[in-house]
């Protein structure tokens, strides 16, 4: 974990943030579909020229939302992902082999980035035996079923998006946004939040908590949503 | 509008989600996908209490919401606003799969691109072509207690999706229970695949014709108006 | 899943619900040092007789205090725990032979119950690596590191103390009654929650929700603790 | 009672605490086992804000609550009960168990059976005489950032407890990293175990004779009082 000063006030200015970003990174985003992507961060990964990136996040969202637009402006040399159907200049990019995509079952993909996020060495799944989605990967059988060895996954920097953060970094997020954004959160060596509200240390309800502030480093003010939904007319 | 106008004006996406809604039971727990199967929930009688499970995360989305009044955040697993019903919870996407590994699911309904005799499912890739990936298809199809595929009999070139081998590479094997589309109502048993019912105006010999895999047919095939 | 009719009303009575435990059965209990035990149903187990049971839980608690008592009153034949130190009967009936313990570090019990509610095959740790926790697993390497693997665990019934319960089953639980509650809600057979309060669907907010009612089979109405705890005086 | 009313009553466990307090740094995430690292927060200076994690899933744990205004499910993991600092947070015991695997533990403070000059612990078994288990001690003392030991320096025996290598099963190798007894203050080194402190009254002499393992010694040793 970073040191970023502070432990009882994590929040830093987007260009500090941004200081741990740099060309060649991994880079975990939490979301689904471009909901829950941390849109303040993606512009300022944007405009500070950052390239060469290889990006865990459940899909690649739509080209001109959230993660998306990395991968439209091409900043992306490959993904981790379970879907890349709704951004067609994936596709494009990777069958004309500009970007490497290393598919993976949505719960499987969860589980993975859940098992670096806690330490753990690896799990054992079933889902995909059988498939073409066992390619490479270690059997381990287990009792008398044979099961697929999933390795972790961590990055050298998580994003999420939060609803509301506290000043240590404790998290609520807002209704289906959560997804893969509390699992992101564990998993970052450094792990950046991008708060829609930053509230005191006491303000949240220790109940209500669905990340605890120890995970995150940092934390910066969202900027809002800076894209046109898919579904908006 | 009555429901003779809506049959009036329904097409065959709408009539096969209206087939597909009458193999739904009270206080089911349901994954619905994109495309077809999305109509679905249009057509489950009122009486009939299930809740819905989208894999980012919701169990228990409602309705669509009033144009105005959609909240961008929350959104089912195909990206569309959706409102909740009483008793809806969010939860993080490790908890929606571990809904669908632990086999809690009692119906998941899926479009393919390909269904074989022996319930084989493809769905997620057509190597060279198109690679959406398979985003939670394979954890849903291999997991579900019952699957329900939803597709047109024929592929846009005319060609039987109801196969006997998948030529694509498969999500799951053997994992389809009840195989619905514009023509007909197929069972998949253990010993083969079974024509259970037509689409008004298709004859049993009409889909047949129309269908590479060995339909077999048990008792009587009724035909779906 | 056991069908007990009403997928939206699993409120039953404390008898329909002991109808679903017997005599050498494999049971999992949620709590902690007693805390978040469900005293009801472990009052109703030991009332009904049941015997020879192989027990996981995260520690046998104290000798009058939760799943304790059952350790105490000679129900258990087995226990699957990483601490039984607080109950000096479990330690005394473990010399003696008469109770059969299988210790587990106490985060891997944890991961290894959800490992089996969320339908993994196991996990890969490196907690015990070098110490007699490895004795009987087995060994798979990862890259150029060595892992425990760790096996999942469910049981036929599962046990869970909760605060609120809507009619579906949604929890929510009491501060640090939490601990493996939820973890042991994913991974019964059968899943039987006690609940201080039973609420009407649609009574719980859907982000306080801890446990989606999904994994619920029945849900019966708390008595309340009808112990002394250690430190009353 | 001011604080030298405070030492003219301390014990010998106190002091250990006392010295203990003096290894913690503002901001820290501290985790205390139960025995004489519990006693480790009564000396923590106030401008020292730091939270402590409780394995039973509690992050930010304050003082015992006043008699009569204990909330019985919210204790910590020895089982008493604990009031909340702000800020803190309540999660279930496998996010408990990933802060600690993940590394975000600066320090664990745990008593022990055995400790060894290269760092070894022996904290959870007795063959054949005590068997409690090894509840989270495993996890704390293998994952922890730093892994502080108090102990009584002789067991009741009047044997060492800070030895060439332990005896009994171990829960950690190497894990140890400062060594805090009734006698002496210890720091495990790559090359092995050194005296950096004595207990007051006791002598550089009285601790190397009364310590099995092999202390070495670089620099002054000073005296704590």
């Amino acid at each position: 974990m970073a040191h970023t000063g502070d432990r009882f006030d994590k929040v830093v200015s987007l260009e500090h943030a941004l200081s741990y970003f740099h060309s060649g990174m991994t880079l975990m985003v939490g979301g689904f579909g471009g909901v829950g992507n941390p849109p303040t961060l993606i512009e300022g990964i944007l405009e500070k020229g950052i390239r060469e990136i290889t990006l865990i996040s459940n899909d690649t969202a739509f080209p001109h939302i959230g993660v998306g637009r990395l991968v439209t402006e091409r900043r992306v040399k490959k993904v981790i992902a379970s879907h890349i159907g709704s951004n067609p200049n994936a596709g494009a990019q990777m069958t004309a082999g500009e970007l490497e995509v290393e598919f993976c079952p949505q719960g499987i993909l969860a589980e993975r980035v859940r098992a670096g996020g806690v330490g753990l060495g690896g799990i054992l799944s079933d889902i995909g035996i059988g498939t073409i989605a066992e390619k490479g990967k270690t059997k381990v059988t287990v009792g008398d079923k044979e099961y697929l060895l999933e390795t972790p996954l961590t990055a050298e920097v998580a994003i999420v998006h939060a609803k509301k953060a506290d000043r240590f970094g404790n998290l609520v997020y807002d209704t289906s946004a959560r997804n893969f954004n509390p699992l992101v959160a564990m998993a970052g060596d450094i792990t950046i939040v991008e708060a829609d509200e930053i509230v005191q240390i006491g303000d949240l309800h220790p109940e209500e908590i669905v990340t605890p502030g120890v995970f995150v480093d940092m934390i910066v003010q969202s900027k809002g949503v800076n894209w046109r939904w898919a579904w908006e007319k | 509008m009555g429901v003779g106008e809506v049959r009036e004006a329904e097409g065959y996406r709408e009539r096969i989600a209206r087939r597909a809604a009458m193999e739904i039971e009270d206080g089911m727990i349901i994954n619905l996908g994109i495309g077809i199967p999305t109509l679905v929930a249009d057509y489950i009688p009122r009486e009939k209490r299930v809740f819905f499970h989208a894999e980012n995360g919701i169990l228990g989305t409602g309705p669509s919401p009033a144009k105005g009044e959609e909240n961008p955040m929350l959104c089912n697993a195909g990206g569309f606003p959706v409102t909740l019903m009483p008793g809806a919870s969010f939860f993080d996407s490790a908890t929606a799969f571990a809904i669908i590994r632990r086999g809690l699911l009692d119906m998941t309904i899926l479009g393919v691109l390909e269904v074989s005799e022996k319930g084989d499912i493809a769905n997620w890739i057509v190597p060279g072509k198109r690679v959406p990936g398979m985003g939670g298809a394979m954890e849903l199809a291999q997991k579900a207690k019952r699957v329900m595929v939803l597709t047109t009999h024929l592929d846009k070139n005319g060609r039987s999706k109801v196969i006997r081998e998948c030529s694509l590479p498969l999500t799951a094997r053997g994992a389809a229970d009840l195989i619905i589309t514009d023509m007909a109502v197929m069972e998949v048993r253990a010993d083969g695949l079974y024509l259970r019912e037509v689409m008004h105006p298709y004859t049993v010999a009409d889909v047949i014709g129309a269908t590479e895999a060995e339909l077999k047919i048990d008792g009587e095939v009724t035909v779906f108006e």
